[in-house]
């Protein structure tokens, strides 16, 4: 990676990776393109976030269902270990909360596959500055 | 259609279990359980108002449901698609039902500014983190901004110390700009101590970036090409993601020799904390990140003159720096447009104890405890009576209901008795004893005393064993008084931080509690069931059966058979030896006929 | 004379440690993290070699150690327990399940079973408070733990 | 210059002053406890622990006045300031504080070694404590005994000035700040014995501790056992420095000459003879000298094999610290044993001989200002047959202990001389007792020898002074000698340092291990941090060798006698045997084990 060298190059360097990522999301493949955030600080992974992250990966992989799957920060919920937040493109993200592994696999087969909704949804509870 | 039904605990206890189960039952009735799904969620955080009820994809919110609105829901709503106006959220404000849960206040409650990106992006991945403007405002300072620029745009934000004392940030960079020098300092205090707090740990798990962000603005800002981030050992998740993020800072020019092009050079290292409150203090924190014992030293000289290695250095909180880039982006008058008069922006607190939605919150200054408490929080756990709210951890005190509607800043917080705290807020009901809690929090702070300096090496230990006498039921109206001389003096005398502050939990429950410190003293009680000493377990001999269950689960052969028969029942009561009960609770946890009681 | 009597493996690795680290005096409490990241305590003997590597005084390096709660001198059992008395713990009940673990396991705090399988200490928070209360057995996190789970987590390594 | 205001009272302090300082100028007294500070000595302990200290800050910078109390030891003033050091809320406090002190002190005043001497029990009383409120556990620690310091760290107040002055000044490393909270404690390594630590026993931690938590080990007992034991013969030898010192503990002011008052006072006592190490001083310098000149001979002849500078060895705790530090250059300093030693060996061979006493029938006591020297007593190499050349040493206090229970007063005593042989000196050795004396004595003789003409003046004082490092060219009829000079220990090392880097070059080095030499030495009268009480006594050191008919060691007649009848020459055959020793590796050795 050369290094960026001014300002003007870190904002076109943004505007890129922006598009990149959105790319990602819309092209090639839009509807079968999902992507999957798992909440990965401390408390998540002492919650059982980091397996239930291998499991779902392992079962996407099964499922032949194409997720993208990144791992973030806390989302605030510590009260509802392990949290995930699924979005499927063209719909608005959902959080979903306690996720074991039992409950992966139906939010991959129910609602990823199907769009039926299943239990555990946690609304979101702030505004953020972006 | 689904239909949400909140199974959070607040509205389990309120019937959402029957709520759920009549949906079912008329939705089959009607033959429409193939086209109305029913889903029981978590906790939508609004117990207070629970059972919620949402319809979706119109996202109706339903509020105080009971099983038999459910009927009228199916009717109106899902069959006529008419909303049930009487059971739609009620605004406070200007009394108007509102359906949608994007319009209520609620929701709006939480702003996140320190916290923009946890939870949003990959805190291991830098590309994301630019992608989200990351590095921009550095880039901004840097190139369009003077060092001075930059300070008078975080003095006039109104940003304020986040790690509790709340010194105007700008003014603290001011200080050590001042003392320009060829060797200078950026300190992150990342050793977070507090017991029940992890904002910070938080942040540099979820957005690590920003803090690597600014302390460069700090650094290009005060004239300092060293970074150190001081941060707790036991954090290793946060030390992992910490050296990621410089790594790629490194990698990508954001860090290291003439940044941007701008010929600012600046890099950051980590330092260990390892298990020491008191390095929270700054002097306490430089002293150790010299690979000294952590103690205090007597400010003046403030680090911003001679910090670590003798080198003026600035050490600013985690969750400060994290306010830093956004202020340089959005402004200093958008920032200071959030909050309250004197405290500008939103305070993150980790929102934990007797509550339903334990978690990471972040508020604009100003928001009240009731809200974040009711609203935010979901009400206290299990349905029980609030009691206290603690903040400011062992250097804060413990609110009650009167200061509930308190718009909490640093001011408001200070003159009701406690402190803003680094961010730990600890949410007690009726089954915390007081006094055991200043107990437990004088305990941490004998713990983590440094011991230099006499009012707290010893004076907490001798408020600590007062305390420790009346929760055995040992106290005098006395110890009382002499705990209130004590911990004025300790106040007034104490060398840091850690010490003058220690005897805040103490005060605070002395002032709002009262009442329970002379029941302890002169009734010998403890109305919370908390204290041992001060309990005794009971059976109720009318209403004991007799099978000596209790007696079995004994595990100090203190339970045995009367010669009393209660009326109705065939076997003796049993009956408990005081001076042989341990209570342990075993009995009561083994009595199906609620017969023994702790009074 | 007196004496520092270490393997070889240890002595290299230690020296080896305070060299990284550029034999710097102010480097003590980096260097003893790594020593016990590799050992798991700090017996008289490495401290001994640390400070002379270091060129500190041992009195200021057992200063050190005795005065962060992170260093200990007492070698940890197989598996170590911590058991977390932050505020969210306490008042959700971490003094009874800790009061059950010392039943259990029949030792205070900050000692080792005669097996040396367990041992026990406390922590202040480690940041899980939505778990409340916590324990951890090595590297685990035991969420919303309750003195009647404590059999069972305990039989876990048994 | 800044204004500011104590007490109602306006002054004028340089900026910079603390508000204790001030109110000092102002003739304000603010009591301390762990404040400490040796002017001159660049020994300032001001870790702002106690608070004893605090006051009332009713003016800031900023015009308001100050939240908390502060320390008024380490709080400057600044302009317009304005303090009250006595307000109410201020005696409420520092009451407060000294109680809570005290409930965690023992209150076993009637037999604490530190009782009269103890600022804490000045400031109970003071505060006019009668009562302490707060009942509550108390630290209880071993006890240490080691030869030298006895520990009772139950009394610790945690002032660190003990634990600074081994660090800073002494650079010794014995002892720091262990544990924290209520069970923080100064103490060596893993609270083990001094004797297991890298202490030197310089004992100037206990000259500073402000109560009883470090005290010498009292040897009184044990040297009124041996008076009283009809079978033995006891003669006592009394050092340079402590005959400028006792006079203080009898109200006399510091720097008064006691030298003949001390000698009567010690027969009163029961002391069979009463002789002088100042004798065994100037043998020191016949065998030093000798051996200096030998290597600087050898190394003008080109012998390239020679350690130079020699370094004297008269100092235990300088000679601890070598063995401790400098284990590589344990062949630097000179072999002489120290004039204690020289004058035990003596007494317990030649004059025992002499007398026809059996060594075991003797018993020899030193008063000393030393605490190192009853460690030194100890050491194994100065035993012969399990009985050692120096029975018992005593501290100046002691001794001035041992008189007050005789009902004597020394200022009342007669001028009384030294028992012959042993007992005659000269001004060479009674400088000893002053940093730099050692040396100048040792000019003396050596420049006489050397270049075999009479010294053109006799006063060195290039080689007198009280700053920590000094060094002075000595001309040598035409040959330039360099000499260094080092009190302190942490001068010491600096010094050494740069010999061992072979940054400067010197012919000979003295160093001694307390600050201002011996005359401010661990067994002496407890100075309180005054440092003007040191410079009295050196003075008083200088006019007393000033005073003597005889001024240079090799001029002294009962030396050049016990050489003629005895030893032979200097560094002889016999001398060797008696008066030379050698020295140990007490450093830290890494050592492979199994496992």
């Amino acid at each position: 990676m050369a290094k960026v060298k001014s300002l003007a190059e870190l904002k076109a360097m943004r505007e890129k990776l922006s598009n990149n990522l959105d790319i990602r999301e819309k092209s090639n493949d839009p509807d079968s393109l999902v992507q999957i955030k798992v909440a990965m600080a401390t408390c998540g992974i002492a919650a059982g976030a980091k397996q239930v992250m291998e499991h779902m990966m392992e079962k996407a992989d099964e499922l032949k269902l194409s997720i993208v799957f990144t791992q973030t920060g806390c989302m605030g919920y510590c009260h509802a270990e392990p949290t995930i937040e699924v979005k499927c493109p063209g719909k608005d993200p959902i959080v979903f909360g306690h996720v074991d592994n039992t409950r992966a696999d139906e939010i991959l087969t129910k609602y990823v596959m199907n769009n039926e909704m299943v239990e555990g949804v946690i609304p979101v509870n702030y505004e953020t500055i972006g | 259609m689904h239909v949400l039904v909140c199974g959070g605990t607040g509205c389990q206890a309120s019937a959402s279990a029957q709520i759920i189960e009549n949906f079912q039952r008329i939705l089959a009735e009607k033959g429409l359980q193939d086209e109305v799904q029913v889903v029981r969620t978590g906790c939508f955080g609004f117990c207070e108002k629970g059972p919620i009820v949402k319809i979706m994809p119109d996202n109706t919110f339903y509020t105080q449901v009971k099983p038999e609105d459910v009927e009228k829901i199916i009717n109106e709503h899902i069959i006529k698609g008419r909303k049930v106006t009487d059971l739609l959220y009620l605004d406070p404000e200007n009394k108007e039902h509102v359906s949608d849960s994007k319009h209520m206040g609620f929701y709006r409650k939480q702003l996140r500014i320190a916290l923009r990106n946890c939870g949003f992006i990959n805190p291991e991945n830098i590309d994301e983190c630019i992608s989200r403007g990351g590095y921009e405002a550095l880039g901004k300072c840097l190139t369009e901004m003077t060092p001075q620029q930059v300070i008078d745009e975080v003095t006039k934000s109104g940003l304020r110390g986040r790690g509790g004392a709340g010194f105007p940030t700008g003014v603290k960079w001011g200080l050590c700009a001042k003392n320009k020098c060829d060797e200078m300092y950026v300190i992150c205090n990342a050793d977070e101590g507090d017991p029940g707090a992890f904002m910070d740990r938080s942040i540099m798990e979820g957005d690590p970036h920003s803090i690597v962000e600014a302390m460069a603005i700090c650094g290009y800002a005060i004239g300092a090409s060293h970074g150190l981030v001081y941060i707790r050992a036991e954090y290793p998740l946060a030390i992992h993601r910490l050296q990621i993020a410089i790594a790629q800072a490194r990698e990508y020019g954001l860090l290291g020799d003439d940044i941007l092009g701008s010929g600012f050079n600046f890099d950051i290292e980590l330092r260990y904390g390892a298990g020491a409150f008191v390095c929270g203090e700054e002097t306490a924190l430089i002293h150790s990140m010299e690979g000294k014992r952590g103690e205090p030293t007597l400010k003046p000289p403030f680090p911003a003159v001679s910090g670590y290695m003798a080198k003026p250095s600035n050490v600013n909180n985690v969750e400060t720096f994290a306010n830093v880039p956004i202020i340089i982006t959005k402004g200093a008058d958008w920032f200071a447009s959030i909050g309250s008069e004197k405290s500008k922006g939103t305070k993150v607190f980790a929102l934990a104890g007797q509550i339903n939605n334990v978690g990471l919150i972040e508020v604009p200054m100003g928001t009240t405890l009731r809200d974040i408490i009711y609203e935010i929080g979901g009400g206290i756990k299990g349905g029980r009576q609030f009691k206290a709210v603690q903040t400011g951890g062992p250097s804060g005190g413990c609110l009650t209901e009167k200061h509930l509607d308190t718009a909490i800043d640093y001011e408001s917080l200070a003159a009701a008795g406690s402190m803003m705290g680094s961010g730990g807020m600890v949410v007690m009901d009726e089954t915390s004893c007081m006094p055991a809690i200043a107990k437990f929090y004088l305990e941490f702070t004998c713990e983590e005393s440094c011991g230099k300096c006499s009012p707290c090496r010893i004076g907490n230990k001798r408020m600590l064993e007062i305390l420790t006498k009346i929760t055995r039921g040992e106290g005098t109206m006395d110890d009382l008084q002499e705990l209130r001389n004590l911990a004025a003096v300790i106040k007034d005398t104490a060398l840091c931080g850690l010490g003058q502050t220690s005897p805040n939990p103490v005060l605070s429950t002395l002032d709002n509690f009262w009442d329970e410190y002379v029941e302890h003293v002169v009734d010998k009680k403890c109305r919370a069931g908390v204290c041992k000493k001060l309990m005794s377990y009971e059976i109720d001999k009318e209403k004991c059966i007799g099978c000596g269950k209790c007696a079995k689960n004994c595990p100090g052969d203190a339970i045995s058979k009367t010669d009393y028969i209660a009326p109705g029942h065939k076997l003796p009561s049993m009956v408990i030896d005081s001076t042989k009960c341990i209570k342990c609770g075993a009995c009561i946890a083994g009595c199906k006929f609620g017969a023994i009681s702790v009074k | 004379m007196a004496v520092i009597k270490l393997s070889e493996s240890k002595i290299n690795f230690i020296k080896n440690v305070c060299k990284e680290h550029g034999n710097k005096a102010g480097e003590v409490i980096n260097v003893l993290h790594k020593v016990q990241g590799e050992y798991g305590y700090l017996p008289a003997e490495i401290q001994e070699l640390v400070a002379k590597e270091l060129g500190i005084p041992v009195s200021r390096v057992y200063g050190i150690v005795s005065f962060y709660s992170f260093f200990t001198m007492t070698p940890k059992g197989e598996h170590p327990i911590s058991v977390c008395l932050g505020t969210a713990c306490y008042v959700r009940g971490a003094e009874k399940v800790l009061d059950e673990l010392k039943r259990q396991l029949g030792i205070g705090v900050g000692e080792v079973t005669p097996d040396g399988k367990f041992s026990l200490n406390c922590l202040r928070c480690v940041g899980a408070c939505g778990l409340a209360p916590v324990i951890e057995v090595g590297e685990k996190v035991y969420g919303r733990m309750t003195p009647d789970r404590v059999k069972d987590v305990l039989a876990e390594y048994k | 210059m800044i204004n500011v205001t104590i007490d109602n009272k306006q002054i004028q302090v340089p900026e910079g002053t603390t508000i204790l300082k001030a109110a000092r100028m102002a003739g304000i007294h603010i009591p301390t406890l762990c404040y400490f500070e040796l002017a001159g000595m660049k020994f300032e302990n001001k870790p702002g622990g106690c608070r004893v200290c605090v006051v009332e800050v009713v003016k800031d910078f900023n015009g308001r006045p100050r939240r908390n109390l502060a320390p008024a030891c380490a709080t400057d003033c600044v302009e317009g300031m304005e303090v009250l050091t006595h307000s109410a809320r201020v005696i409420n406090a520092r009451r407060t504080v000294v109680e809570l002190i005290l409930s965690d002190h023992p209150t076993d005043c009637l037999t604490c070694a530190k009782s009269g001497n103890c600022e804490l029990q000045s400031l109970a009383q003071y505060l006019g404590i009668r009562d302490i409120p707060f009942k509550g556990e108390q630290s209880h620690y071993r006890q240490d005994m080691s030869p030298s310091i006895v520990r009772d760290m139950d009394k610790c107040v945690m002032c660190r000035r003990c634990e600074n002055m081994c660090n800073n000044v002494q650079t010794v490393g014995a002892l720091s700040a262990i544990n924290r909270g209520f069970s923080a404690v100064v103490a060596p390594a893993f609270e083990q014995d001094l004797v297991d630590s890298p202490c030197v026993m310089c004992g100037q931690c206990v000259q500073v501790c402000p109560v009883g938590a470090l005290t010498e080990v009292d040897d009184t007992r044990n040297v009124m056992a041996a008076i009283n034991n009809p079978k033995k013969t006891v003669i006592v030898n009394t050092a340079p420095a402590t005959r400028v010192a006792l006079g203080e503990e009898f109200g006399m002011p510091a720097g008064t000459i006691v030298t003949g008052q001390m000698t009567a006072a010690l027969r009163r006592l029961g002391f069979d003879y009463v002789f002088d190490t100042d004798f065994a001083a100037d043998l020191t310098i016949m065998e030093e000298g000798t051996e200096l000149l030998g290597r600087i001979k050898r190394y003008m002849e080109g012998d390239k094999s020679v350690r130079l500078p020699i370094l004297t060895s008269c100092c235990p705790g300088w000679v601890n610290f070598f063995e401790h530090n400098f284990p590589d250059m344990l062949d630097v300093p000179s072999t002489a044993k120290s004039p204690m030693q020289m004058f035990g060996a003596v007494a317990k061979n030649y004059w025992a001989e002499k007398m026809g006493i059996k060594r075991e029938d003797l018993v020899v006591v030193s008063i000393m200002p030393c605490l190192a020297k009853k460690y030194e007593s100890k050491r194994k190499e100065f035993y012969k047959d399990g009985n050692p050349d120096i029975d018992y040493v005593l501290t100046t206090r002691e001794l001035a202990r041992l008189i007050k229970q005789f009902n004597l007063n020394l200022k009342d005593m007669p001028s009384e001389d030294y028992d012959d042989p042993l007992g005659e000196s000269t001004g060479a050795a009674v400088i000893f007792g002053a940093t730099g004396g050692v040396i100048e004595a040792a000019t003396r003789t050596a420049y006489e020898v050397f270049t075999g003409k009479p010294l053109p003046k006799i006063d060195f004082t290039e080689l007198r002074g009280i700053e920590g490092i000094r060094d002075a060219w000595v001309d040598f009829d035409g040959t330039p000698i360099h000499i260094g000079i080092a009190h302190g220990l942490s001068n010491a090392r600096k010094l050494l340092e740069r010999v061992r880097e072979g940054k400067e070059q010197f012919h000979a080095i003295e160093v001694m291990a307390c600050p201002g030499g011996c005359v401010g030495g661990a067994g002496q009268p407890y100075h309180h941090g005054n440092s003007e009480i040191i410079k009295k006594r050196t003075e008083a050191i200088y006019r007393e060798d000033a005073g003597k008919p005889i001024r240079k060691s090799h001029e002294n007649p009962s030396i050049k006698k016990i050489y003629e009848e005895y030893f032979g020459e200097p560094c002889g055959h016999k001398s060797h045997e008696l008066l030379h020793t050698h020295y140990f590796d007490k450093s830290e050795h890494v050592e492979i084990s199994e496992d």
